[in-house]
């Protein structure tokens, strides 16, 4: 691994975690939302470089590009960016950060006794994910999940707009009816 | 680069996206939070995928995309509608269960 | 003697089941239809049902005319369960149509008869909408006794058994919210019920054992072979026959579980006539009839049902004379002329029992037919005088005979016909009680001694305490306004009352020596002794008879009672002796002390110490541990989603823990 | 690595920046003098020769305005938004190929930045991304009426995303690819898309330019409803910058559009002559601006809701069934 590689993986992980941490404590969730964003988007270019482009550009596409801009949408819609008052449970902040250490102990702890897996990054063939092998997986393979999670999709999109629906008045709706 | 770099980075970056669903009490930034620890998971998954040279951590991740997206909308309009009723999203507020 | 299973069957017997049907159709009608049609109709209805069925019997005699031996006629297969076959099927033969026939016969008068009565009982006590039920239920009695006299099998027979139980309970509770506290009607049905079913339970036994002993339970398979069993199991028959005895004593109101029956006269009087005089009660006679083969085989039991038979008949007897209730006097007579029947079972005259059974269906519905009569114009009279006055009449008992007095002049026909009753069971000749009792007075004279002497004694206080009643209620003068304007009664009563007059007068001609005979009928069905007309005894009894009559003219016909409070006058002379018969002896005070109140103590034990007390301590020991660890567990629950998720954290960094350390 | 090749990369992209710039600026001419013509005006005509200077002095104009921040607003984002809403204007002609590769210092340079297999993939992901700056300039300005154009806006582009994207995947099925190099190169085997895929042409046309917010589906800044939408509250160069990344995505669009159904480069003796190819490019590009302006100066604007329903009830369920039907005869035809 050359010293530019690990300069570069170096930078973008850490971008990643403060990006994370700057939506952790930032105090307006529009910050939160674009620091997220931008966490997403280097997750993205390490997916580029983990031999996943495909999965890189959705992760921008849909995560990015639909995901998090509807979040900001209903945020700026509702402007719900701040929230006033204080921490109502008691001990919740102390206890969430000792316990958030102890996780991420174990999962270090874990990556070093546990997973044999210290292995460099593998070269992948270049057409290793390509769109097709992807579409012909996803096919094949894995159809069953693929139409249940078509099913998932359709029933949130009938589930999110029931929910929002505000209800008419009759006389509008009349109209529309007789049109 | 060893992949455990990779998983390493994953795991942090999920127990970043616990501690922003323990500690913010905006329900949206906590939804942000479960986002984050999604991308956590497909990070790890990607990781696996390239380590184990099988193309099934990849598809899973774009399930896991998939529902998420499917997950937001119907949380996002969760939202909506609780701040319609509640004129806030401030989580602690909806404590009408409480015992 | 029993039952062929040849082919050639007159198809006149197949009409048997309509004795069944015929009511059940007038039931499903009325039910159906009943809420559209109107009170006679109702009643037209019922009474044609029973008639049918009256006239169903009849042609079922006409077919046993020809051929006496009778036949089963099967309907269905009811169940097969092991050895166990039972099948539904109908026993004609000569017993069995001469029970349909009385119990038809007095059915249809009776049913006539209650639905003029009805009527009026409708309007005094105020229960319009019950008139309908009134026929449904006593359809569903008269089903259920055609169910038990036409039985093929101790099974079906317990089915008519235990039905009209059902029946009598139903209807003694006709008027549930009546009486005293509201419930006293009520409780008298439930007691009825129980104590039946005391004896019940011994029939019930007693079927177990036949079936134990004979492997079957219908009666073409026992009879036959009960002397060859009885060789092997002695023991055995005189447990069946004294189980059954039980049941008898339950049903026919014997010694010891009579005490339901006056209180049953709770109940309606076309009740009383139907079910509690003329009909139910007599089944233990008829079922100790039928099952003469077992009787015969354990000569033991028989000397028991002897004595049972004996003492009731005087017992009651005794207490009769002490009652004021009019109803209450004829139930007691009811219980004590059941008692000379059970008697002539256990003294081997069966056939005497069963004429003396039909006879007494007509004497005694008859007499307590006229007491309903005599109960309505008081009720009605009540009514009026409250009207006319304007005051607060006073509410009298329409039932105490105290109440009566001078009723032959307002009520002649009731006058004449309930002499005619009365005359008939007292036993003077040549009325049909005359024949029936004498007959059975003659078998004691054959076999024992003591037996005559007590069932003459009982014919004795028979005739007095009915004389009594007559001088009590038709003479001397009225002691109350009610009596006094009492009217008689509308025809659809009187017109039944005459038949059964009628029926009384003649009634005896059906064992008429050397006439009709019922015995040599019966000689197909059963083991007949011939009985021959002693004219020694029959003296003497009639001779009783009017001995006691005049006593009871001297006593209470030359001085009546002067007003309605007045002291009886045998009270006066005997005091604490009449006191004690007129409470019965204290037998339902002495029950309650033996029985009824340990019973309750043990039911209170464990109603309160033991189910409030400990299991429901238990119960609600784990409920209140399951509320107090719920509220305690509850503060969990502090509504916060985020404080959930900690503990959620918390568990997956345990479990990861774990993993770690475990290698 | 090869630093001839980071050379090629960074020459490459100045190109394509420079175009883009410059085009903007003349795109900006073309449409005034066009829609002049249109309306039988003349036009800018006074600066410069025919007034091709205009674009110059807007240029320098709006350099030297006072920038003014409204009170209230938030300052980082207010900034962020215009560069955010330019960037993506910026690279998104990165996998478009301009024409046959050349041979140039005795190398074969292949003309276009980037050949990646899922190029049709990263056009929707730098497309999607392009709504975050029109978003947060409506929030960030602290005016209703800005927020209000970038919640239009927002939901707009999302909603005709759709549409889009499904519009590409005619083309990309009949080539087998998600290259756009593998599709220009598909059309010169066979014939330009539009003749294959005219559903998927005529949804791409209207979808692209609803998700540029160009009229008639210029809802976001509907100036009698909304003043001017998101950048209501901008001026200066800010403003310049919203200005420039609109008319960098017309040419981007047209440069696209282009590419999917009219075959790119693709032209007569491009192979031969393989300077030709730019060139066949450029004009297909400025024919469909051409278009997009005619479009503008003939149609009124859509209603709000009009628009959203066109969009969800006839845009997307036909491109569906576009896609559906393609896949069929695709299979069939295979």
């Amino acid at each position: 691994m050359t010293l530019i590689g690990i300069i570069f993986y170096g930078f973008l992980a850490i971008v990643a975690i403060v990006s994370a941490v700057a939506m952790l404590l930032n105090r307006s969730a529009i910050y939160s939302a674009l620091f997220l964003v931008l966490n997403f988007a280097t997750i993205a270019v390490l997916y580029l470089a983990l031999g996943a482009p495909f999965i890189a550009f959705t992760q921008v596409t849909v995560y990015a590009g639909a995901i998090m801009i509807l979040f900001l949408f209903v945020i700026a819609l509702l402007g719900a960016e701040k929230l006033s008052g204080h921490e109502p449970i008691k001990g919740q902040r102390t206890m969430a950060i000792v316990l958030g250490l102890i996780f991420v102990v174990e999962l270090v702890l874990f990556l070093i006794f546990r997973n044999q897996g210290i292995q460099p990054m593998l070269a992948l063939t270049q057409d290793f994910a390509s769109p097709q092998k992807i579409g012909i997986a996803m096919f094949t393979q894995y159809l069953l999940p693929f139409e249940v999670v078509a099913f998932i999709l359709l029933s949130a999109t009938i589930g999110a707009i029931v929910l929002t629906r505000v209800e008419k008045p009759a006389r509008l709706g009349a109209a529309r009816g007789k049109k | 680069m060893p992949t455990s770099f990779f998983l390493a980075l994953s795991a942090i970056m999920f127990v970043l996206g616990i501690l922003g669903v323990l500690l913010r009490r905006n329900a949206l930034v906590i939804f942000m939070s479960l986002e984050l620890m999604f991308n956590a998971a497909n990070l790890a998954f990607v990781t696996f995928a390239n380590q184990y040279q099988l193309l099934t951590g990849q598809i899973f991740v774009f399930f896991i995309m998939a529902v998420a997206a499917a997950e937001v909308a119907v949380g996002l309009a969760l939202m909506v509608a609780i701040f319609r009723n509640k004129g806030s999203v401030d989580i602690d507020q909806l404590n009408s269960l409480k015992g | 003697m029993f039952l062929s299973e040849t082919t050639s069957m007159d198809p006149l017997f197949l009409v048997v089941p309509l004795v069944v049907f015929l009511p059940l159709l007038g039931i499903l009608v009325n039910w159906l239809f009943g809420k559209r049609l109107g009170e006679k109709a109702i009643g037209t209805i019922a009474s044609l049902a029973v008639g049918g069925s009256f006239v169903v019997s009849l042609i079922l005699l006409f077919a046993l005319r020809t051929d006496p031996q009778g036949f089963s006629v099967p309907l269905m297969q009811w169940f097969t369960v092991g050895g166990l076959d039972i099948s539904w099927s109908f026993r004609v033969d000569t017993l069995s149509v001469v029970m349909m026939l009385a119990v038809n016969l007095v059915g249809t008068l009776i049913h006539i008869y209650a639905i003029g009565y009805m009527h009026e009982d409708a309007i005094h006590q105020g229960d319009p909408t019950r008139y309908r039920r009134f026929f449904i239920f006593m359809n569903l009695f008269i089903i259920a006794m055609m169910i038990l006299v036409s039985a093929d099998n101790f099974l079906m027979l317990f089915v008519g058994w235990e039905g009209v139980g059902l029946c009598s309970y139903l209807l003694i509770g006709f008027w549930f919210d009546k009486g005293e506290g509201g419930i006293a009607n009520a409780q008298a049905g439930k007691k009825a019920f129980i104590t039946t079913r005391i004896g019940d339970f011994g029939l019930l036994i007693a079927i177990f054992l036949i079936f134990w002993a004979f492997g079957s339970l219908n009666f073409g398979d026992i009879f036959p072979r009960v002397g060859e069993v009885a060789a092997n199991h002695p023991g055995l028959m005189l447990a069946i026959t004294l189980f059954m005895l039980m049941g008898v004593t339950g049903k026919s109101a014997q010694i010891p579980l009579y005490v339901w029956l006056p209180d049953a006269m709770a109940g309606p009087t076309p009740v009383s006539a139907l079910i509690h005089a003329a009909t139910m009660v007599t089944a233990g006679v008829y079922l100790m009839t039928r099952s003469q083969a077992l009787y015969l085989a354990a000569p033991a039991a028989q000397n028991v049902v002897m004595w049972v038979g004996a003492i009731t008949a005087l017992f009651a007897a005794i207490i009769a004379v002490a009652q004021f209730d009019i109803k209450k006097v004829l139930a007691y007579s009811t219980i004590s002329q059941l008692g000379y029947m059970v008697a002539a079972v256990g003294l081997g005259a069966e056939t005497a029992a069963m004429f003396h059974l039909v006879t007494h269906a007509f004497f005694k519905a008859l007499l307590f037919l006229s007491s309903g009569s005599i109960i309505l114009s008081l009720e009605r009279a009540m009514e009026e005088g409250a009207q006319g006055s304007g005051s607060h009449a006073t509410n009298i008992d329409p039932q105490d005979m105290r109440n009566m007095g001078g009723l032959r002049k307002k009520m002649p026909t009731t006058f004449w016909v309930y002499l005619v009753g009365a005359l008939t069971l007292s036993g003077i000749a040549p009325l049909a009680g005359f024949f029936s009792k004498d007959e059975i007075i003659a078998a004691a004279n054959n076999t024992n001694g003591i037996i005559f002497v007590v069932l003459v004694a009982a014919a004795f206080l028979t005739a007095f305490y009915m004389g009594r009643q007559i001088l009590m209620v038709f003479f001397g003068k009225a002691r109350t306004k009610a009596a006094s304007l009492a009217k008689e009664s509308a025809p659809l009563i009187t017109v039944p009352l005459i038949i059964l007059a009628l029926l009384s007068i003649v009634g005896g001609a059906i064992n008429f020596p050397g006439w009709l005979n019922l015995e040599h009928w019966l000689e197909h069905t059963i083991k007949v002794h011939e009985s021959t007309f002693q004219l020694p005894v029959a003296l003497i009894s009639l001779s009783i008879a009017l001995i006691a009559i005049l006593i009871a003219w001297l006593i209470y016909g030359r001085k009546p009672l002067a007003e309605s409070t007045s002291k009886d006058p045998l009270a006066r002379s005997l005091g604490g002796v009449f006191t004690l018969v007129n409470q019965k002896f204290k037998v339902d005070e002495l029950y309650h002390f033996l029985f009824i109140g340990p019973y309750e103590k043990l039911a209170d034990f464990f109603a309160h110490p033991v189910d409030q007390g400990f299991i429901d301590g238990i119960a609600n020991g784990l409920g209140n541990l399951a509320s107090e660890t719920g509220s305690w567990l509850r503060k969990l629950q502090n509504g916060f989603v985020r404080s959930y998720v900690l503990s959620i954290v918390a568990g997956i960094v345990i479990i990861l823990i774990y993993l770690l350390v475990r290698v | 690595m090869d630093a001839a090749l980071i050379w090629e990369w960074v020459i490459k992209s100045l190109v394509l920046i420079l175009f883009l710039t410059v085009g903007f600026a003349y795109v900006t001419y073309y449409e005034r003098r066009l829609l002049a013509r249109i309306q039988a005006r003349i036009g800018p005509n006074r600066v410069g020769k025919f007034g091709l200077l205009q674009p110059v002095s807007d240029a320098v104009k709006l350099i030297f305005k006072e920038e003014f921040t409204p009170a209230g607003v938030d300052k980082f984002i207010f900034v962020l938004a215009p560069i955010l809403t330019v960037i993506p204007a910026l690279i998104i002609l990165a996998v478009i190929p301009w024409g046959v590769p050349i041979r140039l210092f005795g190398r074969e340079i292949p003309l276009f930045i980037s050949d990646i297999n899922v190029g049709v993939i990263y056009i929707m992901a730098v497309t999607s991304i392009s709504v975050y700056g029109i978003t947060l300039a409506g929030w960030a300005s602290n005016n209703k009426y800005a927020l209000l154009g970038g919640l239009r806006a927002t939901a707009q582009m999302i909603s005709y995303e759709l549409a889009l994207g499904l519009s590409f995947v005619g083309p990309a099925m009949l080539a087998g690819s998600l290259s756009l190099v593998e599709i220009v190169r598909a059309q010169q085997s066979s014939v330009w898309y539009v003749i294959l895929q005219p559903v998927a042409f005529i949804i791409f046309f209207f979808a692209s330019i609803a998700e540029i917010n160009r009229a008639p589906f210029d809802m976001p800044e509907a100036e009698q409803e909304l003043t001017a939408g998101y950048h209501t509250e901008y001026s200066g160069m800010k403003f310049a910058l919203f200005f420039m990344a609109e008319y960098i995505k017309m040419i981007a669009i047209s440069v696209i559009g282009s590419t999917l159904f009219l075959g790119g480069f693709d032209g007569p003796f491009v192979e031969s002559q393989p300077w030709l190819g730019p060139i066949y490019l450029l004009a297909k590009t400025f024919i469909w601006l051409g278009v997009l302006i005619w479009v503008r100066a003939t149609w009124p604007r859509l209603r709000y809701d009009r628009l959203m329903s066109l969009g969800w009830k006839i845009l997307f369920p036909v491109a569906l069934l576009n896609v559906i039907v393609t896949a069929v005869v695709v299979v069939l035809v295979n």
